[in-house]
């Protein structure tokens, strides 16, 4: 055993937490240090979580490079940490979009640079710490850790209205997590312990049928509002239009992943029989959100919003995935959050460039961009076919995997799913149109400069890695298989098993508050 | 026996006693010689030919300094602090001395391999100190206190940057044993001036400055300072001193040998070549082949001399040159004389090497400037000492705890260690900012007016 | 080894001399290096025990005190020289005041 | 698929990649080329496609009959995992990039490329003078890329990938020239109409599987046959149909028509290779594609072949009225691709893609040649600017009768064999259907020839400036049209004897059900023969009298059609219907929708909250102020009080202090030895 | 036995004298020396105790380190008026009577409480190397208490130094 091997996910853990703890040590007015600080620790973190790439072994049963050391002995509390495949794929995504947004504000950045690169830093060790912890405790603190920088970035470097963003989403996703505390509390009291890692492993499920509403409950407000899920979204048009380019990136890439990934690792493992009973409500919502997501977006006239409302109805296709409870629902569901990641992130740093270069994110001032700017349009056009869910791209395997997974279920789910992928192209595509093509009418615009360096730098490489997951998508899915499996067999064990025809196709639809499904779109037998 | 004294009592007590005895009685004279030495290169480096006359090619020249130096009026100033004025040259002397104890000219030629011999050695060479700062202050001279008071400080400077060069020399020998540092770099079969090859340019340069040599001699500085806290000085007292400075000189040279250029390990100690088959190695024979070789020389030497007198005394150096060669030939058939013996050879060649390096910095590089001095030392060698010995550890983490060849790790550790380098010396390069204190805020009395 | 009550009284002694060296010079530079002699007199008794006991946490601890002493003595001179750039005195009682 | 595979059949991956690799090049380095450079990768990186292409067919044809099958598997792209099939059999999805080339796919392929080299080379000279040559070039070749991967591809899934790439490339063409707000606008339409259909061809690939299994067209057949699934299954129905549905958007059919003439925006030589040649004949060939699935289920077929009519004669209608050359094009290629369908539906599905193939020749070189025209025109679409042309381009106005002739259907040339192979299948299995494409054909020898005469003959009507200009366009444009003029008269002839059919038989007939062409009883070749020809002749007839010997006649016909003619020439308002259906409902549900979120769930939902909260911290701050904070600086208070006397001690004097400690320290010593002397 | 007795006895007589030298001397200089002298007679006391790192770290920390700073300082700020100054001040018989009661006091306190203490049980085994197990013993049990002395010394350092500036 060597030492690497239960010392390496703290050491990915607290990377950017040493970083930020060094630039303490720099003095203020040295703005340039702090860059190369900033980045060079994003760039490190990255590095050491390298080693996980090949370290990683596919297919164990259990978490890995677990490192478990007393904290709060009184109450059982443990410093756990351990990964297994989706927490993986998550740490990963993380550390990449954490050192591309430090780096995409280099030149964003020019008030307080200290406070604001030590803040990413925090903000990092934030995130990461929830999606390593296997105590109950420990995750609670990181979840609450990663608020306060967050707020401080939307705060102190969002635009206008930054402070009415702030406090709104410090507000809304303080309740919703403490609520989650209480439910916490509940499970503490009723088995006795905050370790994860037991609770999950356990062979059948800890909880009795009736507690278990009550906790799938508590902590679905606290994802909910993470994710967010429909009626529980409006601070993310507010953070995210006032947060600069990297809060955003951020909170679209890891922080709202932090929702997804709360259910995929405690709603639906730990509460099953609740998660099959509440089922119908959360595809309800996530089909609303998707469908209702998209329509909002044909009206906004903010480019930010814009894509904030699209992060609705992108996350909508993540939460039907993973409650349509199949492992291809499943495993698509994780893709789509790595994708949404990928995608979304890139359209917020496009939007950063065009913020740096104008100071507006108003579409009626752009128009015409191509001309000026004909890198930036081609790579403007990817992204934008990226999160289309265009095939050979990112966005195409996550989409289609989820849909196919919940087509398994009801056909209709997938059908009112299909809907947002239109509607999808549609407004992505009308935002291209009004931003980039036409004359150029307004005289700012003409003598804007190319991508530059660093701009290529960080979109490039998540265009490459959209390529890369379109193209050969083939390693995620050995990953995710385990760990959907598992999540599969908590709730359904004959699963993997045959079982007699159903033929839920030729069947009288049954009813179904699910999904409105008297009116089903099914297009060619209306013709 | 009597006194209840044993033989092993003998070899505990008796024989490092006779070392100790050895060495005090050698020493002047190889700081002479060393003195000549000096001169010598000087001359030549400088187109010169340097002592001729007394004795062939100047070979008893430091014999006839010391007994002027002997023979020479003892003064002490009048407003001197006598007890100061007397006690400093003998704590300086007697703390260049004293570092011998742990110095191991050989593996068996040590008069005490502490535990904490390193350490021993660092603690009584920070005490040299007070012999220059009490005999500068005790002069009661404006000179003297100045150059007294920029010694201390240059010595605690640079003695912050050596220590750390030190010290990642310890991270990579694992013992402050001098000995046990000399085996752990056989064990290792590589000198640690090829792993750590930035801690050895450290101390290099801070032992340089440790011994106030040029061009870092500053507290001496004769165009400044007269000739610093040696100004009242004179006779005895002062050769005291100046033998002092030459006792130091070897002390961290010796220092250097052991930690970083194997101690008294042969070069290519891991070489063993065979000839003829013959029993001992090809390498082994150098000493005795340098000595003949040098024999020859001083023949070649002495039959051009003029006078008699000096032809003679050169042949007599041929002796002593063939007697040495002799001896380590002979050497070579006793199994336990022979690592003795070589060892100190060895161990004395190296010492000779680096103190070469001492005289050629002195003739070739200009005096620094005081400011400049303490920016050296506090801001690069210190720095770099930092980085180096933290990329050290981490070499030697990754080679112990993650498996990595110790090579691999030690070029990559020195390869950041490099690259802070040149950092560092562009960021040298920028002018730093100097206050300057307004007129009125000096001190209002006393010599303390040092900045 | 020698009785630990001899370390004690030399300590004690020392102690002492220090405690009058601190109540009654008025140099406050030695007023601070007796300060050190009454560290160092609890060094003594710290390494006598740690030989009494043959552990070396007692060492330990004196090396923490040194850590200390050494920490004091530079705030401490720094104080002093200071001080001095404002009045030039050395002397305790002079000091009496919290501002100039 | 062990077996060691000839070189071009081993390599048939490649030859998709050719193209992507010069659309690559020009991604990265294309705006440092120069224009012969760019256009030299982008032709070359075709023209190797065509030589490997021609390879693989040729190797294809040396294989034995009845075995002209090779499958290339490359390695496993989307592994999702388990799934419960309809049955309830678990099995897993698994969709590869994996290439296939069948005879099907050898013709497509031959097509795709064939042309795809021709209009390459033809666009060199047509795109000489604009701006973005290099761009252009590199769409054009993704576009190739894309065409070639949804013709070779081995399952639906990366089929659908061509699908798509082909409708991205599509939209980047069709708005090259993206400052023009239609052309950006017909992009965007045509897009979003195909994601339309394309929704639809999802869900069929999502129903495929969960009924048969299996996405791969090899093992689509035996999985149709181990299923045992009837003929007329209602799933197998609601596959079809779905998959039709999807066609309907690529293919331009009814409903899903309406981007196609918008689509006219883009540069002339696309319009020749994607919305005439290649990328709308998509649906055709994915129907044939999956034509196992189609002749199981009657009814869908009778769908298809219906909204294959019903296109058809509803295009041409339309084309028959318009001005602009390559709307009448446009339309034109609709009511063909409605053939195709028409074909397809009446199970000659071999009928369908022989016309594909012909029509690509020949409606690739109308456009070739109108791009022609506009190009001697500067840029000139309107026929009624038009006329007399003949003599000033004359290769141009050779070759596009030769194509006009074959669109007509007159024999010997190409047009004719395609086109009445499939009215023959139609007649076959209802003579309503062959009326319907017969009365159709008529109507397209007579726009046809309308068009011809309009833009060739008669009295010209250019503008004056524009008539000096008018010039034959440079050779590498007119050697295309002449390759394609020789293909389009000799292209049918590979039809005559079946032997096309033949060559396409193991794809269309090993698994179809036999059943169909048994209901219907032989039809009258040679008589329906006579018949179209003679309606085409008489259609031609009608032109010439309309649009040469009696030009006032035509505006006489426009005057009292009155309201019929206007609905026409409003090509019906079905894009006006669109509008106000579609479109702007679902911009008015988004802006209600967004006032929704903001005044109701964030007003008065979150904002309410903040306010409530608000109001009640109100309150608790007074009490806080007076009661609770008044008690602490009550105590504060008497603290200072009682500080004063102990504040005298404290006179600055250091030493002291230690002698307070000093006798502190005696103190509690003496405490100490009174303890343990005196009380002991 | 014997020459451990001498050594203590030498260095405890060094020790104690010096000190009494060091508190009565009127130059500050000669305090210092007599300082030094006193603490390097401590760490031959180290030495005697077969505490070799202790001894090291007192002659380099102590003597080589924070004896330096203190001459240095006395140079710096070295008047001439000290000189002439009043030695002690005006608590000084007090205090020094005071002190000395103190230190009786703890004489008796030790004497009396003898029996609690058990001084005489000193085990006569050697140590093993010192400096390794002080190092095993810092950076193990005592790891905490070393960065924190670390962080005080930085503390320190910083401290001296922004005190000793100019100007801030």
């Amino acid at each position: 055993m060597l030492f690497s091997d239960s010392h390496i996910l703290s050491t990915i853990l607290f990377t950017p937490l040493v970083g930020a703890i060094l630039m303490l040590f720099i003095p203020r007015t040295n703005a340039n240090a702090h860059r190369l600080m900033g980045n060079l620790f994003g760039l490190l973190g990255l590095a050491v979580s390298l080693p996980l790439l090949w370290r990683f072994k596919f297919g164990a049963p259990d978490f890995q490079f677990q490192q478990r050391l007393d904290w709060i002995p009184s109450i059982n509390a443990h410093y756990f940490l351990g990964i297994d495949g989706i927490s993986f794929l998550m740490v990963m995504l993380t550390t990449v979009l954490g050192a591309i947004a430090i780096l995409s504000s280099w030149s964003a950045i020019h008030k307080r640079e200290k406070e604001y690169y030590i803040l990413l830093l925090l903000l990092q060790t934030g995130m990461l710490g929830v999606f390593m912890s296997l105590d109950f405790v420990l995750f609670y603190v990181f979840w609450e850790v990663m608020l306060v920088p967050m707020y401080f970035l939307i705060g102190v470097w969002g635009s206008e209205r930054r402070l009415y963003a702030a406090i709104k989403f410090f507000l809304y996703t303080l309740a919703g997590s403490v609520v989650m505390l209480l439910a916490i509390l509940m499970i503490y009291f009723k088995v006795n312990t905050f370790d994860i890692r037991e609770i999950l492993m356990s062979p059948h499920a800890m909880f009795a049928r009736d507690l278990q509403n009550w906790l799938f409950w508590g902590f679905f407000f606290a994802f909910a509002i993470k994710v967010p899920m429909f009626p529980f979204h409006t601070w993310l048009p507010d953070a995210h239009t006032e947060a600069p380019t990297a809060g955003s990136v951020i909170l679209a890439g890891v922080l709202l992943k932090m929702g997804t990934y709360g259910f995929l690792r405690f709603s639906v493992p730990m509460f099953p029989d609740a998660t099959m009973k509440f089922r119908w409500i959360m595809i309800t919502l996530s089909l609303i959100g998707i469908i209702y997501g998209a329509l909002v977006c044909m009206m906004q006239k903010d480019m930010k919003k814009l894509i904030a409302y699209s992060s609705v109805s992108h996350m909508g296709f993540c939460t039907l995935g993973i409650f349509a409870l199949t492992p291809l629902g499943l495993s698509g569901s994780i893709i789509q959050q790595v994708n949404h990641g990928i995608s979304t992130g890139a359209l917020f740093l496009i939007v950063g460039v065009l913020y740096e270069r104008r100071h507006t994110r108003l579409i009626s001032e752009f128009g015409g961009l191509a001309t000026p700017m004909p890198n930036f349009a081609a790579v403007y056009l990817i992204v934008t076919l990226s999160s289309l869910g265009m095939p050979l791209l990112n966005g195409f395997i996550g989409e289609f995997t989820i849909l196919r997974g919940a087509f398994e279920v009801r056909w209709q789910w997938a059908a009112w799913g299909v809907i947002g992928v239109v509607l999808g192209a549609a407004y992505l595509l009308w935002l291209y149109q009004r931003v980039m093509f036409g004359n150029v009418t307004n005289p700012a615009n003409e003598q804007l400069p190319d991508l530059n360096w660093r701009e290529w730098t960080t979109i490039g490489t998540l265009i490459l890695f959209a390529f890369w997951i379109g193209i050969y998508p083939k390693p995620l899915f050995d990953v995710l298989d385990k760990p959907v499996q598992q999540i599969v067999m908590r709730y359904d064990p004959s699963y993997y098993a045959p079982r007699n025809a159903t033929l839920p196709l030729l069947d009288a639809a049954p009813a179904m508050a699910s999904a409105p499904a008297a009116a089903t779109p099914a297009p060619p037998e209306t013709k | 026996m009597p006194f209840g004294i044993e033989f092993d009592d003998i070899r505990q007590y008796i024989a490092p006693v006779i070392y100790a005895l050895v060495i005090v009685a050698v020493l002047p004279l190889m700081a002479g010689y060393i003195v000549l030495l000096e001169r010598k290169v000087m001359a030549h480096m400088q187109a010169r030919m340097g002592p001729m006359r007394v004795g062939p090619h100047g070979l008893l020249q430091p014999i006839a300094d010391a007994v002027k130096l002997l023979l020479k009026e003892d003064i002490t100033p009048k407003n001197a602090d006598a007890l100061m004025f007397w006690l400093a040259p003998l704590l300086s002397v007697t703390m260049a001395l004293l570092a011998y104890a742990a110095l191991p000219f050989g593996p068996a030629f040590q008069i005490a391999d502490l535990d904490v011999g390193l350490l021993f050695i660092l603690a009584i060479s920070s005490l040299g100190i007070y012999g220059i700062v009490l005999g500068g202050w005790a002069s009661n001279s404006h000179y003297s206190l100045l150059g007294a008071l920029r010694s201390a400080a240059q010595l605690v400077s640079y003695e912050t940057a050596a220590g750390l060069a030190l010290v990642s020399g310890l991270l990579l020998g694992g013992t402050l044993s001098m000995k046990g540092l000399v085996e752990a770099q056989d064990s290792q079969g590589v000198w640690f001036i090829f792993v750590a090859p930035f801690s050895f340019f450290i101390y290099l340069i801070a032992s340089i400055a440790e011994t106030n040599r040029a061009p870092f001699d500053l507290p001496e500085a004769e165009s400044e300072l007269v000739a610093g806290y040696m100004t009242e000085y004179s006779g005895f007292r002062w050769s005291l001193y100046f033998l002092a400075e030459y006792a130091n000189m070897i002390v961290v040279s010796g220092i250097a040998v052991t930690l970083f250029l194997g101690g008294w390990m042969r070069p290519l100690s891991g070489v063993h070549a065979h000839i003829f088959g013959l029993p001992y190695e090809l390498l082994d024979l150098l000493p005795a082949l340098i000595f003949f070789g040098l024999a020859a020389w001083c023949t070649k030497l002495a039959l051009r001399q003029g006078e008699q007198i000096q032809k003679m005394v050169m042949f007599l150096f041929v002796g002593l040159f063939v007697v040495l060669g002799a001896a380590m030939a002979w050497s070579l058939t006793s199994t336990s004389l022979m690592p003795g013996i070589h060892g100190a050879f060895w161990f004395i060649v190296k010492v000779l090497v680096y103190l070469y390096g001492f005289l050629w910095f002195r003739f070739t590089f200009p005096r620094y400037r005081f400011d400049q001095l303490m920016k050296l030392g506090w801001q690069f060698l210190i720095p770099l000492a930092l980085v180096n010995l933290v990329m050290i550890g981490i070499g030697i983490v990754l080679a112990q705890q993650f498996l990595w060849p110790l090579s691999l790790a030690m070029i990559a550790a020195n390869v950041v260690t490099l690259i802070v380098a040149f950092w560092l010396v562009r960021q040298g390069d920028k002018p730093s900012i100097v206050v300057l204190p307004a007129e009125d805020e000096l001190p209002a009395a006393g010599p303390g007016e040092i900045r | 080894m020698l009785p630990v009550s001899h370390y004690i009284y030399l300590s004690l002694a020392l102690f002492i001399i220090g405690v009058i060296g601190v109540l009654t010079r008025r140099n406050v530079i030695i007023i601070l290096m007796s300060i050190e002699l009454i560290l160092n007199a609890v060094n003594i008794n710290l390494m006598a025990f740690s030989r009494m006991w043959g552990s070396v946490d007692g060492q330990i601890f004196a090396i923490f005190i040194i850590t200390d002493a050494a920490a004091e003595a530079a705030v401490g001179l720094g104080i002093i020289i200071a001080f001095f750039r404002n009045r030039p005195t050395v002397l305790a009682d002079e000091m009496d005041l919290l501002k100039w | 698929m062990n077996a060691v595979l000839p070189f071009f059949l081993d390599h048939i991956w490649l030859i998709p990649m050719f193209p992507l690799a010069g659309a690559a090049l020009m991604f990265f380095i294309g705006r440092r080329l120069s224009n012969a450079a760019a256009s030299a990768i982008c032709v070359g990186s075709v023209g190797v496609s065509f030589v490997f292409a021609l390879g693989a067919f040729f190797q294809l044809l040396g294989m034995p009959e009845g075995q002209r099958v090779a499958e290339k598997i490359l390695f496993e792209w989307v592994p999702a995992g388990p799934y419960h099939m309809t049955s309830g059999s678990v099995t897993s999805f698994v969709a590869d990039w994996g290439f296939l080339l069948d005879p099907l796919s050898a013709v497509m392929i031959l097509v795709v490329t064939g042309v795809g080299l021709l209009i390459h080379i033809y666009s060199t000279g047509y795109m000489a003078n604009e701006g973005g040559f290099y761009r252009f070039f590199g769409y054009l070749n993704l576009f190739m890329f894309s065409m070639l991967m949804l013709v070779l591809a081995n399952n639906l899934l990366l089929l659908f990938v061509g699908w798509e790439g082909v409708g991205t490339c599509s939209y980047l063409l069709i708005g090259f020239w993206f400052k023009k707000k239609a052309a950006s606008d017909a992009g965007k339409k045509a897009f979003i109409v195909n994601r339309v259909g394309d929704a639809g061809f999802l869900l069929g690939i999502f129903l495929t599987s969960a009924l048969l299994g299996t996405i791969r067209f090899t093992e689509i057949g035996p999985a149709l046959v181990t299923a045992h699934i009837a003929i007329g299954a209602p799933l197998i129905t609601a596959i079809a149909l779905l998959f039709f549905w999807g066609a309907t958007g690529k293919s331009a059919q009814i409903p899903l028509y309406v981007w196609l003439p918008d689509a006219m925006e883009g540069p002339t030589p696309v319009s020749a290779l994607i919305h005439a040649a290649t990328m709308v004949t998509a649906g055709v060939y994915m129907v044939t594609r999956s034509n196992a699935i189609f002749q199981l289920s009657p009814l869908a077929m009778s769908v298809v072949a219906i909204v294959g009519a019903a296109t058809a004669i509803f295009a041409a209608s339309i084309g028959v009225v318009q001005n602009d050359i390559k709307k009448v094009l446009a339309y034109s290629t609709i009511s063909q691709l409605g053939y195709m369908f028409l074909g397809c539906g009446v199970g000659a599905f071999t009928a369908g893609i022989f016309h594909l193939m012909t029509h690509a020749f020949f409606k690739g070189l109308l456009f070739l040649a109108a791009g022609s025209v506009i190009h001697a025109m500067s840029g000139e679409q309107d026929m009624t600017k038009m006329g007399a042309l003949a003599k000033k381009i004359p290769t141009t106005y050779r070759t596009m009768l030769v194509a006009t002739l074959a669109i007509a259907g007159i024999p010997p040339l190409a047009g004719f064999f395609s086109k009445d192979e499939i009215l023959e299948k139609a007649f076959e299995r209802s003579p309503a259907l062959w009326v319907v494409g017969w009365i159709t054909a008529g109507m397209t020898a007579f726009y046809m020839f309308r068009l011809l005469f309009m833009t060739f003959h008669g009295e010209s009507h250019v503008d004056h400036d524009v008539e000096h200009h008018i010039h034959e366009s440079p050779s590498a444009m007119t050697i295309p049209l002449t390759i394609l003029a020789v293909l389009s008269i000799i292209g049918g002839w590979i039809g005559i004897g079946g032997r096309f059919e033949k060559f396409l038989e193991p794809v269309t007939a090993s698994m179809g059900a036999p059943e169909i062409a048994a209901e219907a009883g032989k039809a009258p070749a040679l008589l329906l023969m006579a018949a179209s020809v003679l309606l085409a002749l008489g259609g031609i007839w009608l032109a010439w009298m309309l649009y040469i010997k009696r030009t006032d006649l035509a505006a006489a016909v426009r005057r009292n059609a009155g309201a019929l003619y206007d609905l026409v020439a409003h090509k019906y308002y079905i894009d006006e219907i669109y509008d106000a259906m579609f479109l702007n409902r679902s911009k008015d549900l988004g802006s209600s929708l967004g006032m929704f979120d903001a005044k109701i769930i964030d007003g008065l939902g979150v904002n309410g909250a903040a306010w409530l909260t608000r109001a009640i911290s109100l309150v608790s701050m007074w009490w806080d102020t007076w009661i609770v904070d008044g008690s602490v600086r009550l105590g504060a208070f008497l603290v200072e009080l009682a500080s004063f006397p102990i504040r005298l001690i404290q006179d600055g004097e250091m030493q002291e202090y230690m002698l307070i400690i000093v006798i502190g320290l005696i103190g509690f010593l003496g405490y100490t030895v009174y303890l343990l002397h005196w009380m002991r | 036995m014997m020459l451990d007795s001498i050594l203590f006895y030498f260095f405890a007589a060094l020790a104690v004298g010096s000190a009494i030298l060091m508190v009565t001397r009127r130059n500050a200089v000669h305090s210092a020396v007599f300082l030094i002298s006193t603490l390097l007679a401590i760490a031959g006391i180290f030495l005697q105790l077969q505490a070799e790192f202790l001894f090291v770290v007192q002659i380099i920390l102590y003597v080589g380190g924070i004896m330096v700073l203190f001459v240095f300082v006395i140079m710096l700020v070295n008047l001439d008026v000290a000189v002439r100054q009043m030695k002690f001040n005006r608590q000084s018989w007090v205090a020094g009577l005071l002190a000395l009661v103190l230190g009786g006091l703890a004489v008796v306190v030790y004497r009396s409480g003898g029996g609690a203490f058990n001084l005489m049980g000193a085990p006569a085994t050697t140590m093993p190397p010192n400096a390794e197990q002080v190092g095993t013993v810092l950076f193990q049990k005592y790891f905490l208490p070393f960065e924190i002395a670390s962080i005080l010394l930085l503390v320190a350092m910083i401290g001296a130094v922004v005190m000793a500036k100019r100007k801030i």
